[in-house]
């Protein structure tokens, strides 16, 4: 595998090729702010090109600006040497450049079809009654949807409703978007943030096959892992600054000392030896039948006090809807969830969280956070029952003080607490969900996809709670698509497949091929 | 109940159908519940005389109600529907009056040029809310609220609080009574303006455009379509809607009057609304309006029928409503 | 216009307590106001002929007396409140009496009694006001135009005679004139053979007055009467041409606006009440006037109407009730 | 490594703190211009004499739009408000005259019976919306409009259309035209319910989870907000404070009024909705909501005493709405 990523390094684009887009001097400023900060890179065709930076460094605004998505405060993009204007997305698509945003651009309510073709349409009828009224061919649409899902090998309906996909699904249909026509750049915005293994390899295959018909790709990530197998050059931000251009096989440790300024090794903490006894247990769960989720029957796992446990699994597999059963938020219709070894039937959340349970959803949107709230008022929201409050009146000064302490675990930056969430980076937005968690003490925690889009000093410093946390004898189950994450922190790890767990290693016996084998 | 309300995340395919259908289901049960009481207790409610006054009476609220549905998609709504109905009533009746007195020997004369005019003012009221709306991003309740004011100021200066009277009967005797094979004109420009409206939202990219820009604004914005364009043009079309609905209005009552429309825009948003267009945009089903529409009014015939008292009538207005939305609600 | 509208015959007291029927002669036949007075005019709305026919009578007064008029519209009969507050700005606003077309009967009281006590006299104009804390009356009131229409049908129908079905439609639920009209009309139609077969409230917008009548028309196909408010009139009459049985079915009006009149004139309407608006809106000015300048002679002045019919109606001078076609009503007159 | 060294993202951007204040600047600059200009305009709109009756016209329609607030706050609207304000007046009314003529020398017995009564309509009213929404999940728009057709309805049917009266003159004294220090007391009372509404949206635990849950409903179920139970609170707050209002109006009319409060629902909505309140839910200052209530009373007390007439006034309040919402655009 490595190998294989250094030999394309090796065999990187020519730098002397003419840049397909290059930005010189763009800046984005908010107030006095600048998000970006007159940064001039080239990108050339065939060529990956990775951004790579902290969260809030500047990636995602700068993408957003060369995609026609936001306005440059300064500057100016260059494709093929010759200054263009790229004031819409359409502006931009015109010119061969598209993207896949961090945030979806999905409609919920329309079909994957409906969405892939979204402001392409395929139209039915002769040309010149096209130009007067565009009738719209729904054939045409889903014909073309297949195509592009079977091109990328994904696992996708045409005919599903977006809303009922889960993140990692709406994930791939937001490729298939950018996918549609061969674009002449290709933006990529943490593509594989909610994918697993085998569908980012997919994704790879894809991309080194527009890469070798010239394709100009941007790819930004935060799973380092990927770096060398996918990337020619890097390109590190911060603070909307541009630092260094590098080969992409320069070593991590460098990257990370790039990126944060500071050198820091990356080392999992060690998961505490000495388990308590069992925290949580669900004994034949089995949930109520729904379409599209592969039927979960039957489970059983337990979780000790100072454990934490893995769950991995390809997209769809179920592994987020048995976080869930563990929360209560899907009906059980046989088996039980023991917490303490008291079953619980929960009838509200508030229930599960009385009881000593939290659940951090994989959907920060749409179940985690209110983007109009202050990040302020969002960690706080459930330390309100936990102390926070005296009975119904607030302790203003002692919210501060836990919140400044939390933000710090997982640093998040105190001084932005009174800005509503909708402001930050999808990084940041990810942060503040995290420390939600941590502002109460329970005993068991199940995390759906904690570190998605997280940079790697803030995964570091979050794999630290996490280790804490079990330290203070809290059971942790822990969902997530990161392999490397779930070897480098877990006790035990359970493969799920078509909803059922196929696999269980023990901590001895982690070996990345073995356990991806079982995905299948 | 609330433990159900989390349980369903997003909801999954098998949830969207039933709930979707348990929309589509409810309103013709309900339809047709009230049909069947309705004929029980008002002897000659299904007669076709009285069946076409439902008909012929539906006509304007649904006119509107459409224009209502292609805002609410998009995730709007618009309250200034009704004065915009009072005014292109009260000018396209000035118009037909001035041009008639000018040349009574050529009424299609007078007649055209009042329906230009009134359909043109109906366009523009929609021009500026969709402006206020996208340019100056004000929320479409405001800026429809204050149009609506600044409208009816408009209206009654114009008219002087009295109603405008010498139209040619002409305009009366085609678009307010006038029959073709005994279907109520007004009833056929309604009928034709459904599936104008129905081939627009289904079958036309504009249409998808609609539904995209209401379903998620940014999103739709992020994947080519301009959304401004598309919300300026829904207002335009609600506003023209409007416009026509007035014009048959004036039609149907022979003088251009001020006083007309005041409760459409709350009517029509209800039209919707129980048809399960959702407030928050992105969704609404044309036939499910007409449904909703015919519903609403035959309510009120019913009840006249069946001689309920005013105040009882009250009651069971608003009651039928809840119930119904409490049958469709997903 | 030339004649002089006045001596006007009216049913009314002097400030001595005698009852009786008087003859109005306004200040303006001899002079103008000692000075140009500030006088504030609160009506429920300007919205319809009947208002802006008061608008109309009172500038023209105060053209006459050289004074000055601002009139309010509170914006509709259920806006009790605002009609209220506005009163309370224009006397902040320096106004030196009061003309006030109640709302409603009651919920004045308060408001009166404290103008009285800021010593602004008050004119009770037209609908009448519970309160004893007026200065003058001068009313056409709703309650004697329904009593007046009722009357028309009666004496048409006495007891004894054949008897008549008639659909009685007054306005919207719960506003205070409709409650008048109605209970003059009950009362009117007393010891008569006309009986209502169907009360039906409904808001006076043309389009739901005439939805109510259609729908009238189903449960009673052989009704003889539909009754009700000038909207209603106007609304009805083209859906009975449409069904051909404008003859059989007779609209009654209980007052007078230029599509009735017109109507009227032209036969297609049996019979319609009339109040003399517009000379009762001079007088209601000029008292105020005399209030004000220590001339009033009658406290209560109660102007005659009538039930005209497609015969009487020549007799009727437009000019007496509604105002000049093209009118625009003035809010704010200065002379 | 303290957080500032790690996270590149900088403190409190100016734009964002222009951003966000352009919404808190733009209501009380178009406050002070409206009153520089009427001032300007006309003489006596300073005089105390007129302020006071600002201030005395601004507690009803206030008193509402707090309640408007909290129940937005969670994502909903009330339109039920005005025909709430109705039903308690009229109710109340009732209840004092009965009790009053029962024992005519003890007027507080009256005082009080009707009172009660009067707040127990107003929160029974705010039950049944807050369950139909919660429990039925039928949309607030719907809903309460719903209601406020059956609440009206009731209102008639229990007054039969006429005004009630009989209560005792006490009622008007004190609530009506009563001062303490000179201080009107339906001013008092509203000050003090700004200052309640206030604490309870900025300092407890319920306010923040009335924010939380307009926010976005599931995120906060998640976090074990009882959002269910937090929103039937909001609407039996707003229904409680509607009939307050409906009682200050009855002191001051001095009568059980059917026909009061018409137009309640859409001015307080207004009133908020001017003040920055968001219809999507999760966002609204109280401060912000009783400045924009004396704008809209202002405007029109303002544009009364410059002799402004009726049809320009609809003009004119229209325009000023929505250019108030066009500076404050975020
Ligand atoms: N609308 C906005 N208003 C103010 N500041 C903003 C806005 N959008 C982004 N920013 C700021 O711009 C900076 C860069 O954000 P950006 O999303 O580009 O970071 P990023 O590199 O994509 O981070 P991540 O890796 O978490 O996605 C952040 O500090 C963010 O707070
Ligand atoms: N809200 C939902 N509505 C409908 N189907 C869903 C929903 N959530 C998940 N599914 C489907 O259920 C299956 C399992 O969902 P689940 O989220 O547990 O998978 P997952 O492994 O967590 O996927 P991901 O890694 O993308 O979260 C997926 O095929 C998905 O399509
Ligand atoms: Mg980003
Ligand atoms: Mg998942």
């Amino acid at each position: 595998m490595m190998s294989h990523a250094v030999a394309r390094t090796q065999q990187a684009a020519p730098s002397a090729a003419v840049p397909t887009l290059s930005t010189v001097g763009l800046t984005k400023r908010y107030g006095q702010h600048a998000a970006l900060d007159s940064v001039s890179l080239d990108f050339l065709p065939g060529e990956v090109h990775v951004l790579f930076g902290e969260n809030g460094a500047g990636k995602s605004t700068l993408i957003s600006m060369i995609a026609g998505a936001n306005t440059p405060t300064e500057g100016r993009v260059l494709m093929d040497g010759r200054e263009v204007a790229l004031g819409s997305v359409s502006a931009a698509r015109a010119h061969g450049v598209r993207a896949v945003f961090q945030e979806f651009s999905l409609i919920p309510w329309m079909t994957v079809a409906e969405n892939i073709t979204l402001g392409e349409e395929p139209l039915a009828g002769p040309a010149p009654l096209q130009r007067v009224v565009g009738f719209l061919s729904k054939s045409g649409a889903t014909a073309e949807a297949r195509r592009l899902i079977d091109d990328l090998g994904f696992e996708l309906d045409p005919r599903a409703t977006v809303a009922s996909l889960t993140r990692g699904k709406q994930q791939m249909v937001e490729i298939c978007k950018a996918m549609r026509v061969r674009p002449r750049v290709l933006i990529l915005d943490e593509p594989t943030a909610s994918l697993s293994e085998h569908d980012a390899r997919a994704l790879f295959r894809l991309i080194r096959r527009l890469q070798d018909q010239g394709t100009a790709i941007i790819y930004v990530t935060h799973r380092m892992h990927e770096i060398p197998l996918i990337g020619n050059r890097l390109s590190v931000l911060r603070d909307g600054r541009f630092i260094a251009t590098v080969p992409a096989d320069t070593h991590e440790d460098r990257l990370i000392e790039l990126m944060t300024g500071r050198n820091m090794e990356k080392v999992y903490p060690r998961p505490r030896a000495d388990l308590g006894d069992v925290r949580l247990e669900l004994r034949g769960v089995s949930l109520d039948h729904k379409p599209g989720v592969p039927d979960i029957e039957g489970i059983d796992l337990a979780v000790r006090a100072g454990e934490i446990v893995g769950i991995a699994g390809l997209v769809g597999c179920g592994k987020s809807n048995l976080a869930q059963a563990c929360f209560g938020l899907r009906r059980i219709v046989s088996g039980e969830v023991l917490v303490d070894g008291v079953p619980l039937v929960p009838r509200h959340p508030a229930d599960a969280i009385g009881r000593g349970l939290w659940y951090l959803p994989s959907d920060r949107k749409n179940d985690g956070l209110a983007l109009e709230l202050t990040a302020h008022e969002n960690m706080i929201l459930s330390g309100l029952r936990f102390g926070a409050s005296r009975g119904e009146m607030l302790k203003p000064r002692r919210e501060a003080r836990q919140l400044s302490q939390v933000s710090r675990m997982v640093e998040f930056d105190g001084r932005r607490l009174g800005e509503p969430v909708a402001r930050f980076s999808g990084g940041n937005q990810q942060k503040i969900l995290l420390a939600k968690s941590l502002v109460q003490d329970v005993k068991v925690y199940v995390f759906d996809e904690p570190t998605v889009g997280v940079d790697i000093g803030a995964c570091l410093a979050i794999y630290r709670c996490l280790a804490d946390l079990s330290a203070r004898g809290a059971a942790i189950l822990l969902v997530s698509s990161n392999l490397p994450e779930l070897m480098g922190l877990t006790h035990r790890m359970l493969v799920m497949s078509g909803g059922d767990i196929v696999a269980e290693f023990d901590r001895a016996d982690y070996d990345e091929h073995r356990i991806l084998e079982q995905f299948f | 109940m609330s433990a159900a309300q989390t349980n369903t995340d997003r909801p999954r395919p098998a949830m969207l159908w039933l709930s979707e259908n348990r929309q589509i289901l409810a309103l013709p049960v309900m339809f047709v519940v009230a049909l069947l009481v309705f004929a029980a207790a008002a002897p000659n409610f299904l007669s076709t005389d009285n069946l076409t006054n439902v008909a012929r009476q539906s006509v304007y609220l649904l006119i509107v109600a459409l224009g209502q549905l292609i805002v609410m998609i998009t995730g709007g709504l618009d309250l200034s529907v009704g004065s915009n109905v009072s005014l292109t009533s009260v000018v396209s009746a000035m118009v037909m009056a001035t041009v008639f007195a000018g040349n009574p020997d050529a009424p299609w004369l007078a007649l055209w040029s009042g329906l230009v005019a009134g359909m043109a003012i109906g366009i523009a009221v929609g021009l500026v809310n969709g402006l206020g709306v996208t340019l100056l991003r004000i929320h479409p309740f405001m800026m429809t609220l204050g149009m609506s004011s600044i409208v009816f100021g408009l209206t009654l200066f114009i008219s002087g609080g009295v109603p405008i009277y010498g139209i040619p009967p002409l305009h009366g005797e085609i678009f307010g009574f006038g029959r073709i094979f005994g279907l109520p004109i007004p009833a056929i420009v309604a009928l034709f303006l459904v599936v104008l409206a129905y081939a627009t939202l289904q079958w036309t990219r504009f249409g998808r455009h609609l539904y995209a820009t209401g379903g998620n604004n940014r999103a739709a914005a992020l994947s080519g379509v301009r959304t401004d364009r598309v919300t300026v043009v829904a207002y335009m079309m609600c506003g023209l809607l409007a416009a026509l609905s007035g014009l048959l209005l004036t039609a149907r009552l022979g003088t251009g009057e001020a006083n007309i429309g005041g409760t459409l825009p709350l009517e029509s948003i209800a039209a919707c609304v129980i048809s399960g267009v959702s407030l928050a945009g992105g969704r609404g089903r044309t036939l499910m309006v007409v449904l909703g529409t015919l519903l609403i009014v035959l309510v009120q015939n019913g009840l006249n029928l069946m001689q309920v008292g005013a105040y009882a009538q009250f009651v069971a207005t608003g009651a039928i409503l809840i119930f119904a939305m409490a049958l469709a609600r997903n | 216009q030339t004649t002089p509208w006045y001596p006007l015959p009216f049913d009314g007291k002097t400030v001595a307590g005698e009852e009786g029927r008087f003859d109005y002669t306004p200040l303006s036949a001899s002079e103008k106001a000692t000075k140009p007075w500030n006088i504030c005019v609160s009506l429920p709305h300007m919205k319809d002929p009947f208002f802006l026919a008061m608008n109309y009578g009172m500038t023209e007064e105060a053209k006459l007396l050289g004074v000055s008029v601002q009139t309010f519209d509170a914006g509709g009969y259920a806006q009790l409140a605002n009609q209220i507050s506005q009163v309370e700005n224009c006397v902040a606003g320096g106004a030196d009496a009061v003309v006030l077309v109640g709302i409603a009967r009651e919920g004045m009281e308060n408001l009166l009694s404290e103008l009285k006590a800021k010593n602004v006299p008050v004119i009770d104009a037209v609908n009448g006001v519970a309160s004893k804390d007026t200065a003058a009356r001068v009313l056409t009131s709703p309650r004697d135009e329904g009593f007046r229409a009722a009357r028309y049908l009666a004496e048409k129908h006495p007891a004894g005679s054949e008897p008549v079905d008639i659909a009685w439609l007054p306005g919207p639920a719960g506003a205070g004139f409709v409650e008048a009209f109605n209970t003059g009309f009950q009362e009117g139609l007393e010891g008569s053979a006309v009986n209502v077969v169907e009360t039906k409230y409904g808001d006076v917008g043309k389009e739901v007055q005439a939805r109510l009548v259609e729908d009238l028309l189903q449960t009673h196909p052989d009704l003889d009467y539909v009754v009700g408010t000038a909207v209603m009139v106007e609304g009805a009459l083209p859906l009975l041409r449409a069904r051909g049985i404008q003859d059989r079915v007779k609209l009654v009006s209980i007052y007078t606006t230029p599509g009735v009149y017109e109507m009227m004139k032209a036969g297609q309407i049996e019979a319609a009440g009339a109040a003399p608006v517009v000379l009762t809106s001079r007088v209601i000015l000029d008292q105020a006037v005399r209030v004000l300048e220590n001339k009033l002679e009658y406290s209560d002045v109660g102007t005659l109407g009538q039930v005209y019919t497609k015969d009487t109606i020549g007799t009727l001078d437009p000019l007496s009730v509604l105002a000049p076609n093209g009118f625009r009503p003035d809010f704010a007159f200065r002379p």
